[in-house]
């Protein structure tokens, strides 16, 4: 048992933090989520270059071979620099589900056009009665002679706007809420019949909702076997939560130190603020909180690493300690920074944003620790 | 104990109800929900509660009050905000009128508080400043002495609306000397004087309402001192614990909650209702029991004022508990969006989004985050109980 | 609308006050607590003599024709001082079945006893396998020519100890859940086929597991109509449950109250432990927490009075709340008085240990929130 | 990162397994449950590690420790929770060896080391005063010189299991110059001398573990001082920061949680378990998922222990957390026992009373209160951790 970095990991972190102190620093982060596109490709092309694009793939498709430690290394700095750029839609999701059941053409068209920042992709799955249920498809794809029609709609797609192809959850066969007959199409964003309407979210994250108007697919835009795309998306999601978690972690960890350093400076009454003990015992409270988060995390980054068997459970355990621990970490940032903390200027505000963001992207605190409550307690044998 | 309505009292609720129904309507709630129409909005509703009689039942009948029981001032709080409507704009209503009317002399009564019922004046409040925080006597804006006049330079910060206002009503210093609160004074400055600039500050629901207001040697007529010169912080302490109607926010909360209610009614996951998911439910009344009882801690208060005791250290725990609750709702709002509780203002319909209240569960989320930071944090208010309820130093 | 106390419940509360300050110290009520019959009935008898026994009974059975607020007033002194004796358990369930469902008969024979002191009774609801459920009842009761024969099992029985009569729910119809069917009987603790075992609770109360073999009861001990007890039990222990609350709310008010003179006197580290912010912030949140309990006990009182439509649900929020409260104040209490907190020499612990029986008795914290949720928010229309 | 076990290690765990299920037999198990057999169960099973070489696995090897590494140390941890074995008496093995073999001289060592080892003396603690509480330094008892002795008068507090103690290690008063922490000296005290008095305290469950101990002019000769006169602060403080596996018990609060959940599952509410009543389940869960948590927390510390850390501040995160697990889980038992929590220990089988637990659950609730006040309550590790981990002051 360890809990080190490779050197390898080492590295990388710190050539994430480097880019983040000099060319993407609080003021540039700002300007490129008031820029139209809210995202800049220059930036993109530089994390090609630096080679992080390539982290999760396998090296026979010219990646590098990362595990989930190494994407968890760089989820945590893309968190403490509230990176806008679209790692977690490409890479993680668009990537990752080609990654891992794409077939040969589609990874070798695919695969080395994302690493080297040339396809901006994203995962449609989600739809207006959806909630924070995958299996809940009402999108539909029927068979045709020259492959398939897409019809239906999928709303909040991250990075929707920028996106040139799309990997949409759809309905080959069953009911609205079953966990079969759910399938995954490649569609290109500029297809016929695809609308796009896209908007802001508070992070900055600019996303869209897609309708398709029958869209005419060929055979070859099937990605896994059809009608099992559930476990699929279940896999990828699951993965992809823990890396979310980790940019949680960053966000944590940097809303603490500010709040810390705020507290050192600050003086009301004749005295700094944190030598109020109130204020003392409340910021070690944050200061566990983050500590705790960060120990989850690595159990589960451990767990998908060695495929242990309680993965599922551990994941929805993280996902609801994130939420509520993060909760508590930037209401105490808030708080102590008292009028500033609600300003838009200060950082503080941002960082608490995207903490919340999180706490929604793949269902909230409640929803996991339903589905955690779900495992561990209804019907089961405890032996 | 007795909390059963008296025939009047009910008869009074009728009336109360049927006024808001008539009064507030379709075309008014739909102005307020613009930002460009807010402000014409807030102005023409008033001006309708004064014409009716009852824009301000807190203030003495001699100066314009309604006379009204504190049965019949919870009852008219609690039909506006199950109504729907928003509480008036408190600083002139709430704040500097019963300062003027109390501290005041005859002739800025006579001049100001008929403009402030009749909405006239949009008012606003000059106390916190930059660095100021929770240590509001720090302040450092200071007035000094040129004759018949007063020239004022510094600046304050959160000023809610500046950017409307006619009037500001600020605490100056007059004096270094003697203890921090001892040179104060209470200034009423007209914002069209000469040398005063408004600084919008964007807030963290990315709108703006906030303002820094600075003065460059703004000449106030002395006439427009409350009472006596450095005695301003008695006047704002005695402003501040005033008996208030509501400090709390009970009947609004109670009414948001009622909203999240039906809205997780609706909201589906997994084919079943939010408002059946058991956690949810935790959360929903985890607030609403405590609500229920804030509600009658409140009715305690307001009958213990009623009855001659002063409102001081029970309004602590009224604001501590009220902006909890408040936050809490909120909060569970942001729940019930899910994802959608990210949406910024966007151009797009809410049909097309696919989601109507995301926006604006964010933008009272976030913007409810200041309620325990303002009017002095929780954690002053903690401060206050301690040393005047429990008596520890 | 008015938060008064009458003058008589002004000198109701003072004369009770007066008796528990200068004849039930905290070293009597350790005495008692520990003699044989865990009770004083010399107390009782004082007790009958100053009229609180009459207090809730109507005046044409002799008593003072009090209400809620009334016995909000005697519980919650009682609560300040710990007091042993049975009046929940004989005053309020027992009398208070008699006194609403008794017929001429049982009323004008058993009412004037109580009322005298002349009479201990016991409500025997609870079954081993019942929790919380006062409708999970197996005790049974079959008709025979000369009554009733009544055979099963009831246990933790309040005052069983020291009951001479009991009124035992048992079904008379229906399967073990159904509401239906339970009916209600007088029967004495010493009749053949009853057995007695008899135990101590934490909080010095007796309390008693019955065994009924076969026991015959006359056709008058019928209490009420025949298998419609449910609705008369849940009506008793509704009022009973507001009663523990005052009661609760009493103890608590104790509490806090030494809690914050201790933390004046106590020194540690040259200051007064009083003196240290966090102490003092959780102080102010106990503080707020008995005030947030003693407001929704006096709703609970009032809607009890006036017969509010939402009376229900108030109640189950309150003893909710009261578990809540009850654990967050008893908790602070033994913390900031540290290792004195949890000696059994300290009165601290024996407040909280009532408090924690208060919290189980007629179902605990999250029983009632359950109550409340599915009253609230489950199949109904909030129009 | 790699938590995964080594071939080793697993064959490690089958060793350590077979030997808890054969070593800590049922005979043994009925003698721990039974106030008057418990001294000699702990002895008995004490002597049964010793002689399987595993009584000490936190000593350096020289000493009679098991060389283990931090993965074996986690895994016997784990097993003997799992097994449902207490962990054993800290205070000989845990505290005064430790620092017998780090500050003791070697006729100390040889001394006191094997008796300690084999369960030959019983010791106790004697650092707490009445008065001292958290502000441990403040302590009066004091040794005087008198020539090739100490003469010790005072009085200690809160001293677990005293009754049956053969040694004392205590802090003492040396000196009165300097800082209240300058003059205190460590002594190791035999029971049996004349003028020691142990004045039971019973505590808030019922029980006897608890006594004051008296001194009144106890000679205790100076062979018997630890180290350097006047350095007893700097060996206790090091003695508290010392590594220890499963400081924050969380084995015994996993295997605590899942005993909870397996009682849960046979408990039936209207005809439901109340494992499946979701109110239930959230408290569940909300323990479990922090336990998850701090299970890694505490190898991430063992882990830089190991590698050269030192575990400071750290120990202060797992001891609060580590508490407030214990007591969480503490709470549901008590939940789960309804009724029943209130039971006294009683003559009637549980067969009788109808009920198993409710009184052991009821006796760990209420000693439970005890663990966030003792070894430096939560609220002292929350000041050491803004102190020396935020660096606040």
């Amino acid at each position: 048992m360890n809990f080190d970095f490779t050197e390898e990991q080492v590295m990388l972190r710190e050539s994430i933090t480097r880019f983040i102190q000099e060319d993407y620093k609080f003021d540039e982060r700002r300007r490129i989520s008031k820029s139209s596109s809210g995202i800049d490709k220059e930036v993109w092309k530089t994390f090609a270059q630096l080679g992080w694009l390539s982290i999760p793939f396998s090296e026979n498709s010219g990646g590098f071979g990362g595990g989930p430690v190494d994407v968890s290394v760089i989820m945590e700095e893309f968190g403490k620099g509230l990176v806008l750029e679209p790692y977690l839609p490409t890479v993680l999701l668009f990537g990752g589900l080609i990654n891992s059941a794409g077939n040969e053409d589609q990874c070798s068209n695919l695969l080395p056009k994302i690493i080297e920042g040339d396809l901006l992709g994203a995962f449609a799955y989600l739809e207006r009665q959806s909630r924070y249920e995958l299996t809940d498809v009402m999108t539909k794809v029927e068979s045709c002679s020259e492959g398939f029609i897409l019809d239906g709609e999928k709303v909040v797609v991250l990075n929707g706007l920028n996106a040139s192809k799309l990997i949409v959850s759809a309905r080959t066969s069953g009911d609205q809420f079953d966990r079969e007959g759910i399938s995954l199409f490649l569609v290109s964003a500029d297809a016929d019949g695809v609308d796009r309407v896209s908007y802001q979210m508070m992070d900055g994250q600019m996303v869209s909702n897609f309708r398709f108007n029958n869209v005419s697919l060929g055979t070859n835009s099937l990605i896994g076997s059809l009608g099992e795309g559930s476990e699929l998306i279940e896999r990828v999601v699951r993965e992809a939560t823990v890396a979310i978690s980790a940019e949680a972690l960053g966000i944590m960890g940097e809303l603490n130190r500010k709040t810390l350093e705020y507290s050192k400076t600050r003086k009301q009454f004749g005295s700094s603020i944190g030598s109020f003990q109130v204020l003392q015992h409340r910021m070690v409270d944050t200061f566990m909180a983050y500590e705790q988060v960060k120990s989850l995390l690595y159990r589960a980054v451990c767990g998908l690493a060695e495929d242990s068997d309680d993965i599922e459970c551990i994941v929805h355990a993280l996902k609801a300690l994130v939420g509520k621990m993060g909760k508590q970490i930037f209401g105490e940032a808030i708080q102590i920074h008292g009028g500033m903390g609600i300003t838009d200027e200060l950082d503080i505000g941002h960082y608490s944003k995207r903490l919340m963001m999180i706490n929604t992207t793949f269902g909230g605190e409640d929803h996991h620790q339903g589905k955690f409550n779900n495992l561990r307690y209804d019907h089961h044998s405890l032996a | 104990m007795d909390t059963s309505f008296s025939e009047a009292d009910l008869l009074f609720r009728d009336e109360v109800k049927n006024f808001f129904s008539s009064a507030y309507d379709a075309s008014l709630q739909k102005q307020f929900e613009s930002f460009s129409t807010y402000k014409d909005a807030v102005i023409e509703w008033q001006k309708r509660l004064y014409k009716q009689g009852w824009i301000a039942p807190n203030w003495p009948v001699k100066y314009g009050g309604t006379g009204w029981s504190s049965t019949q001032k919870f009852i008219f709080e609690a039909e506006r905000a199950s109504a729907g409507i928003r509480e008036v704009m408190p600083f002139g209503l709430g704040m500097v009128g019963p300062v003027i009317y109390t501290f005041g002399n005859e002739k800025q009564k006579e001049h100001f508080l008929p403009r402030i019922l009749k909405s006239e004046d949009w008012w606003c409040q000059g106390y916190s400043e930059p660095g100021s925080g929770s240590d509001l006597a720090s302040l450092k804006t200071r007035a000094e002495d040129d004759g018949d006049h007063y020239v004022v330079n510094g600046a304050k910060i959160w000023t809610s609306f500046a950017q409307y206002a006619d009037w500001i009503f600020c605490l100056v210093r007059t004096s270094t000397e003697g203890k921090k609160q001892a040179g104060i004074s209470f200034l009423l400055i007209d914002m069209r004087t000469d040398g005063i600039k408004v600084n919008p500050i964007i807030s963290i629901d990315n709108h703006h309402s906030l303002n820094e207001v600075e003065f460059v040697d703004v000449r106030v007529p002395k006439e427009n001192l409350i009472g006596e010169e450095n005695k301003g912080w008695t006047y704002a302490k005695s402003l501040l614990a005033h008996e208030r109607t509501g400090i709390a926010g009970v009947a609004d909360t109670k009414r948001a909650l009622f909203n999240a209610q039906e809205l997780a009614r609706r909201e589906i996951n997994g084919g079943k209702s939010l408002l059946e998911n058991p956690l949810f439910q935790k959360r929903l009344s985890d607030v609403e029991i405590e609500l229920l009882a804030l509600e009658f801690t409140e009715l305690r208060v307001l009958a213990s004022v009623a009855s001659g005791g002063a409102p001081g250290a029970e309004s602590s725990l009224l604001k501590i508990k009220g902006t909890e609750m408040q936050q809490a709702v909120q909060e569970i709002m942001m729940e019930i969006a899910a994802h959608y509780q990210g949406v910024l203002d966007t151009e797009h319909s809410s049909e097309v989004i696919g989601h109507e209240f995301g926006s604006s569960a964010r933008r009272a989320y976030l913007y409810g985050r200041a309620a325990t930071i303002y009017g002095g944090s929780n954690e002053i208010q903690k401060n206050v109980i301690a040393k005047a309820v429990l008596g520890l130093e």
